[in-house]
């Protein structure tokens, strides 16, 4: 059971990472990729923190959703109103 | 072996962070290649770390304990930097006709 | 018994990948901006909902269930306030 | 193994997307994304401590630092270097990187490690996390002088204030938003978030965790409500700010002259009490940290637009 666990936490980690292949075309796009790594990393965490009997990557997890909520506003406030090309 | 593979993807992105530190014009990327560079170095310095483990930890806790310390004062230093780079974008501003 | 509640547990988090996959393959290939947003949320709050959901048999490894579902619902407010923040600065451009 | 090959390979592509990105929006983005993978690194080299800090300073404070700056200076430019210049100067990076890996892979068998001295001397500091034991006890005066370091960035920040802003707001003014999603977050998040940032402190003396982590969340926790306008940014002329943002250092440099007295070492814990006071002087360096933290990402007074 835990190796198939720490399996599921490999492949959540490859989808979210494939989804940074998305660089255009426009800004939200990125913040999306950037929120869908945040939340993968947590699915992540917390399969390897079950699988391995880790306590603290429940807590590191934690520490990622709280600050994936705040990067993803402060993402969303700054971001640029035209093209962001030049 | 995992230590390893880190220790030279730190040193690769030091060589990044570098690069984008001289060769990039925006004062902003500057400041992010230098911020590549530093993340390149804690690794190199994790690798190291991790190569210590024993004693029942999973790493040379001291090590540990100074790239703690190095990120957060890395962060003092970038903060000051963006200070430093929005009053030289305002002065820049008002100094125009 | 347990070998049914590890066939379930097995089962959500599949599942659970499942809408993780379909939420990266959504933000590559849907057409426009909303969809894609729509497909990422439903990785959110699925996704991760049913990888809990079928954490919550071992959770004891981990200090206890509620720490997960913690985690859980914290992503949910996050998502579910950060995806009209998203849809408004797309529609907006 | 798969995954450390993932994950490095992700770090590498997303930093060279960094360096090379055309836009300064997109290289922020990129960081963050950056300061995330790195935080999975951290935990795949057995160090938790290290990720949380890199999750919660690395990836959302330095993110929402650069996201402002972006927006509010991203062109800025000095002259680039001609053809000439940037293929020596990417020879000059080429020849750092291959030196430093050569060291990595030079580095001795078996690696010298001072592992065994922590756990060996742990007991006498009562704590059960081995981070840290060094950060406040073994080294515990480089963790002072990093708080030390700390008052002097906001220090150092505002002194680059233009004089007619002196004495007013930190940052630019937010717009305050009295409903939809900002507002909702900003009302739902900052309780919870206070809530982990306590839990992450009290653990942080057997398990991963402590003040930096705790510190970082209340800030973040702060700023959010800063952005939805729910609060005003503080007044730097205030004296409550410079109070609790000096306190928790000064009472350090306190306990450490009290250790010179008691035990003839400065920074010596008298034994058996070193528990309570690394406790009290952790909670202590939160409140600092988290003020110092706060007030550096909203940057010094500015003039008005």
């Amino acid at each position: 059971m835990p190796d198939l666990l720490l399996a599921a936490a490999l492949l959540v980690l490859l989808s979210v990472v494939a989804g940074l292949a998305r660089v255009g075309p426009g800004v939200v796009d990125r913040i999306m990729a950037a929120q869908l790594l945040g939340t993968g990393g947590i699915a992540a965490l917390l399969l390897a923190g079950v699988a391995t009997a880790t306590p603290s990557f429940v807590d590191a997890a934690l520490v990622l959703a709280l600050l994936a909520a705040f990067a993803t506003v402060a993402m969303a406030r700054a971001a640029p109103r035209g093209d962001d090309a030049s | 072996m995992t230590a390893t593979l880190y220790g030279l993807l730190g040193a690769a992105l030091t060589g990044i962070g570098l690069f984008g530190l001289l060769a990039r014009p925006e004062r902003l990327l500057r400041l992010l290649a230098f911020n590549l560079l530093g993340g390149g170095i804690f690794l190199v310095f994790g690798a190291v770390a991790r190569r210590g483990a024993g004693a029942g930890f999973a790493g040379d806790p001291v090590p540990q304990a100074i790239i703690l310390t190095g990120i957060v004062v890395a962060f003092a230093a970038t903060t000051l930097a963006v200070a430093l780079l929005l009053r030289i974008a305002s002065d820049d501003e008002s100094d125009k006709p | 018994m347990s070998l049914l509640v590890d066939a379930a547990s097995i089962a959500a988090i599949l599942a659970g990948l499942v809408f993780f996959a379909a939420g990266t393959a959504g933000l590559l290939r849907f057409p426009d901006a909303s969809s894609r947003l729509h497909a990422l949320t439903k990785a959110d709050h699925l996704g991760l909902g049913l990888i809990v959901l079928g954490l919550l048999p071992r959770a004891d490894a981990v200090g206890g269930a509620p720490r997960l579902v913690a985690v859980w619902l914290l992503v949910l407010v996050s998502s579910a306030a950060a995806g009209p923040l998203l849809a408004r600065l797309a529609r907006r451009r | 193994m798969i995954a450390d090959g993932l994950i490095a390979a992700a770090i590498l592509v997303v930093a060279m997307a960094t360096v090379a990105a055309r836009g300064a929006f997109t290289a922020v983005a990129l960081f963050i994304a950056y300061g995330l993978l790195l935080s999975f690194a951290w935990v795949r080299l057995g160090a938790p401590d290290i990720a949380l800090t890199e999750a919660a300073i690395g990836a959302g404070l330095s993110g929402a630092l650069l996201l402002g700056a972006a927006a509010r200076a991203g062109r800025a430019a000095e002259r680039p270097p001609g053809r000439a210049m940037t293929a020596a100067i990417a020879l000059g990076c080429t020849g750092v990187t291959v030196a430093l890996a050569a060291a990595i892979l030079l580095l001795p068998d078996p690696a010298p490690s001072l592992a065994p001295q922590v756990a060996a001397n742990m007991a006498t500091t009562g704590l059960g996390n081995p981070v840290a034991a060094v950060l406040m006890a073994f080294r515990g005066l480089d963790t002072l002088l990093e708080s030390a370091v700390l008052v002097l960035a906001v220090i150092a920040a505002w002194s680059l204030a233009p004089d007619e802003a002196w004495g007013g707001p930190s940052g630019v003014a937010q717009p305050m938003s009295r409903d939809g999603p900002l507002a909702l977050l900003a009302r739902l998040l900052p309780p919870l978030g206070i809530l982990a940032a306590v839990h992450i402190l009290w653990i942080g003396k057997d398990a991963p965790g402590g003040k930096f982590q705790a510190a970082a969340i209340l800030a973040a926790m702060w700023m959010l409500a800063w952005m939805a306008g729910r609060v005003a940014p503080p007044q730097v002329s205030a004296r409550w700010l410079r109070v609790v943002v000096a306190a928790g250092p000064a009472l350090f440099i306190a306990i450490g002259m009290l250790g010179w007295l008691t035990e003839g070492a400065f920074l010596a814990y008298p034994p058996g009490l070193a528990l309570p006071i690394i406790m009290v002087v952790e909670v202590a360096l939160t409140a600092s940290i988290a003020v110092a933290l706060a007030l550096l990402v909203m940057g010094p007074p500015g003039r008005r637009a």
